[in-house]
């Protein structure tokens, strides 16, 4: 096992931005778990979610010159978003399959396309890299009691032999990460349902439906509060909470935390380097009362 | 100005080389050890097979250690003691012909005893063997080497390798410029350099793949290829030659290196490797397997070229 | 009932290696359809394509063929379950090495045609006499053929001063 | 020095017409070694074939070239001819300069002058011919089924039936193989135990069936005609001699709650056991994994009840050599379950599904035990979890098949047909109940097939959705199923009681273990392949090997007997005789120049190169060469095309003869 683990940092434009605490507390997180995180020198948006809609070869050509610039610096790349994560590896499958993409794109960048570097979520680094053993030791307050339920979403293990972060349809990396640092996690049903990203802006109605049924399903296995891998499931998860509560006329008060956040909290970080004022669901009532701060 | 390149470690290596065959004499775990040994002309180095203890001190690794010593264990192979495991001293190149040996049940693992040396390069065959290894004297194929440490040998001397130099790829650069040429001009190369071929069959004599009892080339029930020097005989021996070794070659230029007048055999060799990977995704000598890709199909490869 | 040949000045010789099960039944069906085609090909039976050596080709070219045609059983559709793909990777890379030395592949055409492709024998032959016809005739092997002697020039000085010395 | 006589035949004026043959006759006459060459109106016709005789003879001729139509027309014509003249008939040759030549060219003298060249280059060719003599095989006529499904039964009844002795080897404690499980069969409805049943009780009283129950091929060696196949008898415990069946350590056994596999799961039978009770055999099995006896050598309940004493603690595995000359593969198949990626597979499961946690998911073939009269629960449809009827239940067809993401992209055949079956079955018994079915098209290719499909949408009220399922999940006692209708254009949601996969159906466990002892081969999904796909369809590429039923790929019952049927007849054929006679186009290996880096071996389809040893008086090793089986090889000569130095020749097509065709250009 390699001893001192070093990444490039990809943070796409999220975590610039409405996901300011996404970011704050994965690089508290990584400082504290001594990990190395170098972020990319001048990397720019990925393209998600619009630009793979409209044009191929510009999505294309936007992930690989980020590869090309993240190739410099050492050691793979992390990814926090699962949005970009997607983007990023779909790239790489689509140039390594198709010659003919490859040169346009090459053309494109006026840069060799990076097909062999590996590209990693967060989630991977923390539940193999490091490893639930490895992570479990850096543990020094438990979040034994706490009820999560892990949200997938969609992008982060589909399409089948794209990411390859986990089984597609059925994964447990999330949990295997949760259940390291001492948080129970329940089974719940939408876990892996969508949340409407894409939509969030053009046809909220449709984002207030699923993001209903995800919350509502959460509620319903028992869980404390949801822990999410990705700024745009956040975004409509915690922001619109309120929003679906006077919707649909339920309470949920569900906080909805980032993965790096609930780690932190795990190992020792307060809550001013995990951003959590920064959640519109407060979450301080919850930690307080689990006795997590 | 010529690069010189860093041989400094061949001197510890000899030392490793002498100990651990000293050791396996001694305990008796091997019957003989082919390796290097030092030759008649200044810094020349020569194959040498020695079975008793005391003898390891002939054992040497220089830059003039060109041979390909696999070839001992095949064709040659009557002259060394037959009882129990026999241990060679091998660079990366030689290993991959005794992993292509093992794949086509010419030589058991078992009965080897692989000292693996670690190799900046060796001197080209038209090189003094007293000069000092460059840029300019180092044997093309080692300009081109991806296997400067061979892998999976029974003992390899624990030293540091210095980091290989990039060197211009002579074969790369040959074959591309030949690929460049119309069929006419190639034609008209290939008909120069058969031409000089006065069918000595040293290429084949010591080529480790080579390994047929009776070449076809030989037959004259029928006749397949014309055995007289003559350039019809000449350039049909080359061309059956090239495609026999086509997947199984992995580039120790033995042939070329032993031609006596110097024709450019390894080029054929590497232009089959070449294509043979990319069309297959096939590299000789990195594994032993069971089927080359000249003995396998996919029904999906490429027919872009039947009509 | 038929127009008048046309003379042509060269008729190249044509070989075709063929297996029994598919294009020679094919070559059949085109006869039993009384389809034309030109006279040049000489077709080799051999029972599988598999069967078929490089060599055969080599040795085809220095008996003075101009164009050597290999021809079997579409893959899938082997008689020997197999020997049509064997075939494919073995002449995929044989007429690698002969484009290297200097052959033009122009002369060297593979085809699959089943037994039942009997137009596609005739056009396959069509197309590659014609091709032939237009390149001329394969001069290189013969002009091998007919050179006797040792004509090898004395490229470098080290040879140069051997050759003066004897 | 040889003495060949050249025929050159007119073919009416098929080929005269165009080709100047009196002038083909005269210059091939000028050839060195032709002794006599003459033509003739007809070659074939009786006084054709006696003019070669009578020539052959006053002549002394040794070799002869036919020049007429292709050799695919009268070859074995004229090699009867020669042979009857005293000649061996590999020493006859054709050349065709009819399809070849007269009835593809127009010019008269361009169409002599190839004519001439094709006949010199057989006369070139047949110099070298040799004498081929024919191989013969001894046949032993007794032939192995392995499997005892309704594919392995049928097809060892027919040849026994024919008089020929059959082994039987089945891996179960009993046969029936899945045709058991089944309630009842499409398209006629008809109870599956009723037509099988009977079927099983005549293997067990047929005297020339030697059955061989909970047994498996331990090793097959040999060829065609001669394999000699040793069978692993796994112990029963119980002496099959002795027992004579009547239960009574069954009733006493205290180990009662072991899930049934033949119920699959949904009921439970004891530690001593016969799988369902119409097995054949009779005889029970102790499941030593379970026995308490054991597992911790107290009980021995079953040996203190059983009368004839029959039980037998210290039974062992063993190993019996049977001598056959055919084997028919009739393994059959298993159904595809949804679990996790099993370690080494393709699939990849369905975590969509919750990977077969959701207990009232099931799969078809326990809809079937639900459906069976004789199954656990009577023949009532009831959920697995709480036993009670589901009044929405949900079919999911192509699970697994045809999902090309999942690992599987073949269509699984009969699923679509059970499934329709399924939601009959369910409407006769729930008639307040409502069938959904997802599918994406309908297969329903066969005799009365589509007839069938069309009731259970017209009569039986099953609700067709066109459209596939994207998840499934537990919610309180019901499933939710969320799928779409692309006919509509909408998302469904079904709250369902129950809900059916029709899994696909794969090879069985081990097929490509079992492959490899016989020596066949097989897809990339471990179904066995046929040596053609259309024209030899139940014959494996290896000589004497045939397949039946779904073990070459997906069938259903009607298609499994036809297949089963042809092997047997197959089988027949080849004990027609008592010698085997086969074409002597075989490869030989010249061991002298054979150095044993057995590329032959890696090339060859059939699997006939061997390696041979040779040694010295004194036993000691000297080199490894290969060896061509000449009744296994088929004949293609890959071999010798990929054999560096020549050293295996198939006869027939020698270097020699094509090199000789060459230069005759």
């Amino acid at each position: 096992m390699k001893e001192k683990l070093n990444y490039s940092y990809y943070p796409g434009c999220s975590l610039h931005a409405s996901a300011g605490e996404y970011d704050l507390s994965t690089r508290e997180l990584f400082k504290k778990l001594k990990i190395g995180l170098t972020e990319v020198p001048d990397w720019f948006c990925c393209g998600a979610t619009p630009a793979h809609n409209v044009d191929e070869l510009l999505s294309l050509s936007l992930c690989a010159k980020n590869l090309e610039l993240a190739d410099k610096v050492e050691g793979d790349l992390a990814v926090a978003c699962a949005a970009c994560f997607s983007r990023l590896k779909t790239t790489q499958n689509v140039l390594s399959e198709s010659e003919v993409k490859r040169k346009q794109v090459e053309k494109a960048i006026d840069a060799p396309v990076i097909l062999d570097s590996h590209v990693k979520h967060l989630l991977e680094i923390l539940a193999r890299d490091l490893g639930p053993e490895r992570l479990a030791q850096s543990v020094n307050k438990p979040l034994s009691g706490l009820k999560v339920a892990c949200y997938y979403g969609c992008l982060l293990t589909r399409p089948t032999d794209v990411p390859n972060l986990d089984c597609v349809e059925a994964p447990t990396i999330m949990e295997d990460v949760l259940k390291a640092v001492g948080a129970e996690t329940v089974a719940w049903t939408h876990r892996m349902e969508c949340c409407g990203a894409n939509f969030t802006l053009s046809r909220p109605g449709v984002v207030i439906q699923l993001t209903n049924a995800i919350l509502d399903s959460a509620k319903a296995a028992g869980a404390d509060c949801v822990m999410v891998a990705c700024p745009l499931c956040h975004g409509n998860l915690d922001i619109r909470q309120k929003e679906i509560e006077g919707v649909y006329s339920v309470n949920y008060n569900l906080p909805v935390f980032y993965l790096t956040q609930l780690v932190g909290l795990a190992v020792g970080l307060g809550p001013d380097k995990l951003g959590l004022a920064a959640m519109m669901v407060n979450p301080l009532p919850l930690l307080k009362e689990k006795g997590l701060l | 100005m010529t690069q010189p390149i860093d041989t400094s470690i061949y001197i510890a290596i000899t030392e490793a080389i002498r100990d651990e065959a000293k050791r396996l004499l001694l305990e008796g775990q091997v019957s003989a050890v082919i390796g290097y040994a030092g030759a008649r002309r200044k810094g020349s180095a020569q194959p040498v097979i020695i079975s008793q203890a005391e003898d390891a001190a002939k054992l040497i690794f220089s830059p003039a250690s060109v041979n390909n010593l696999a070839l001992y264990l095949t064709k040659a192979k009557k002259e060394i003691p037959k009882n129990g495991k026999i241990g060679i001293v091998v660079k990366g190149c030689d290993l991959k012909a005794i992993v292509g040996l093992m794949g086509e049940s010419q030589l058991k693992r078992e009965e080897l005893y692989l000292i693996g040396v670690p190799c900046a390069g060796v001197l080209a065959s038209t090189a003094q063997p007293s000069t000092g290894l460059t840029a300019e004297t180092i044997a093309p194929k080692c300009t081109e080497c991806n296997a400067h440490l061979p892998a999976g040998c029974d003992y390899v001397p624990n030293v540091q390798l210095p980091a290989p130099l990039q060197l211009e790829e002579k074969y790369i650069a040959e074959i591309t410029r030949l690929e460049a040429l119309t069929p006419v001009e190639r034609w008209a190369y290939w008909k120069e350099q058969f031409a000089k071929c006065i069918k000595c069959y040293a290429c084949r004599q010591v080529c480790p793949f080579c390994f047929c009892e009776q070449c076809l080339c030989d037959r004259n029930k029928p006749q397949m290829v014309e055995s007289t020097p003559r350039p019809a005989g000449n350039t049909a021996w080359h061309i059956v030659r090239a495609m026999h070794l086509a997947g199984r070659c992995a580039g120790c230029a033995e042939c070329e290196r032993v031609c006596p007048m110097d024709i450019p055999l390894n080029l054929l060799n590497r232009k089959m490797a070449k294509e043979l990977k990319e069309l297959y995704a096939y590299e000789a000598g990195f594994e032993v397997n069971d089927k080359g890709p000249l003995s396998t199909f996919d029904e999906k490869d490429d027919q872009s070229f039947i009509k | 009932m038929h127009s008048e040949k046309q003379k042509h000045s060269f008729e190249p010789k044509i070989i075709a290696f063929v297996c029994t099960w598919c294009t020679y039944a094919g070559a059949d069906l085109a006869g039993t359809s009384r389809m034309q085609y030109p006279s040049n090909v000489r077709v080799l039976k051999f029972p599988c394509t598999g069967r078929i050596d490089p060599v055969f080709i080599l040795k085809a070219f220095q008996q003075g063929a101009d164009g050597v045609l290999v021809s079997g059983c579409h893959p899938g559709d082997c008689h020997y379950i197999a020997g049509n793909f064997h075939a494919r990777r073995r002449f995929a890379a044989f007429r690698k090495l002969l484009e290297f030395v200097g052959v033009d592949l122009n002369r060297l055409q593979f085809s699959w045609v089943s037994a039942a492709e009997g137009g596609k024998w005739v056009e396959v032959v069509t197309d590659l006499t014609e091709k032939v016809r237009a390149m001329g005739p394969m001069a290189e092997f013969k002009q091998l053929a007919l050179e006797e002697q040792w004509s090898g020039t004395i490229g470098t000085p080290e040879l140069k001063e051997a050759y003066n010395a004897i | 020095m040889s003495r060949i006589g050249v025929f050159v035949c007119h073919c009416g004026e098929n080929i005269s017409r165009t080709v100047d043959v009196e002038r083909v006759a005269a210059q091939v006459g000028k050839l060195p070694g032709v002794a006599f060459a003459t033509d003739y109106k007809y070659m074939c016709s009786d006084p054709g074939q006696n003019l070669l005789k009578k020539a052959i003879i006053e002549q002394k001729l040794s070799h002869v070239v036919v020049a007429a139509c292709s050799p695919r027309m009268h070859e074995r014509t004229f090699r009867k001819a020669v042979e009857s003249a005293g000649i061996n008939p590999f020493l006859c040759e054709m050349a065709n300069i009819r399809e070849h030549c007269s009835w593809v060219h127009e010019n008269r003298e361009e169409a002599t002058v190839k004519a001439i060249e094709i006949v010199g280059m057989m006369v070139e060719r047949v110099k070298k011919n040799r004498v081929l003599p024919t191989i013969t095989v001894p046949v032993t006529k007794r032939s192995l089924v392995i499997g005892g499904g309704i594919a392995g039964i049928q097809a060892a009844l027919d040849i026994a039936d024919c008089g020929h002795e059959v082994v039987l080897v089945e891996r179960e404690p009993s046969i029936g193989g899945h045709m058991a499980q089944l309630s009842e069969t499409f398209p006629t409805l008809d109870c599956s135990q009723c037509i099988m049943t009977p079927k099983m009780v005549d293997v067990a009283n047929h005297p020339k069936i030697k059955l061989y129950s909970y047994s498996e091929i331990e090793l097959v060696e040999g060829y065609i005609g001669n394999f000699q196949v040793t069978i692993r008898k796994k112990a029963r415990s119980v002496d099959e001699d002795k027992c004579t069946g009547c239960g009574l350590c069954m009733e006493k056994c205290p180990i009662k709650k072991i899930p049934s596999k033949f119920d699959c799961n949904l009921g439970m039978r004891t530690a001593i056991y016969v799988p369902f009770p119409q097995a054949v055999p009779n005889t029970p099995v102790i499941d030593r994994e379970n026995c308490t006896k054991f597992k911790t050598g107290k009980c021995g309940l079953c040996q203190k009840v059983c009368g004839p004493g029959a039980v037998d603690y210290e039974q062992e595995d063993r190993l019996i050599v049977e001598p056959v000359g055919a084997i028919v593969v009739a393994t059959g198949f298993d159904l595809y379950t949804i679990n996790e990626k099993p370690k080494g597979s393709m699939i990849k499961g369905y975590g969509e599904f919750g990977h077969g946690k959701i207990p009232d998911v099931i799969d078809g073939m326990t809809f079937e035990r639900l459906a069976s009269a004789s199954g656990p629960t009577g023949g009532k449809i009831l959920r697995p979890s709480d036993g009670k009827e589901p009044k929405q239940i949900v079919f999911i067809q192509c699970i697994g098949s045809r999902a090309r993401e999942k690992g599987i992209s073949y269509c699984s055949k009969v699923c679509c047909m059970y499934t329709a079956k399924h939601t009959m079955l369910y409407h006769h018994k729930v008639h307040d109940g409502q069938a959904y079915v997802f599918f994406m098209d309908a297969r329903t290719p066969g005799k009365s097939y589509d007839e069938f499909w069309r009731r259970s949408i017209e009569e039986e009220e099953a609700v067709y959705i066109r459209g596939m399922v994207s998840r499934l999940y537990q919610k309180g006692d019901k499933i939710v199923v969320m799928g779409s209708d692309i006919a509509v254009g909408v998302q469904v949601e079904i709250e369902a009681d129950m809900v059916v996969l029709a899994t696909a159906i794969q090879p069985q466990k081990g097929a490509d273990t079992l492959a490899q002892k016989l020596g066949i081969s097989y897809d990339k999904y471990n179904f066995y392949s046929e040596a053609h796909a259309k024209l030899r369809p139940v014959e494996c590429a290896t000589a004497g090997i045939y397949l039946a039923g779904a073990c070459q790929g997906p069938k259903d019952i009607p298609d499994t007997v036809s297949q089963a049927s042809a092997a047997a007849a197959k089988v027949m054929t080849l004990f027609a005789k008592d010698q085997l006679e086969r074409e002597p186009i075989v490869a030989r290996v010249r061991e002298a120049g054979c150095v044993g880096c057995f590329y032959c071996k890696k090339v060859c389809p059939y699997g006939a190169v061997e390696e041979k040893e040779i040694r010295d008086r004194q036993g000691n090793l000297i080199r490894v060469v290969a060896y061509v089986n000449p009744g296994v090889c088929g004949g293609c000569g890959t071999c010798q095309a990929t054999c560096p130095s020549k050293s295996v020749e198939l006869d027939g097509y020698t270097d020699e003869q094509i090199v000789a065709m060459i230069e005759a250009l």
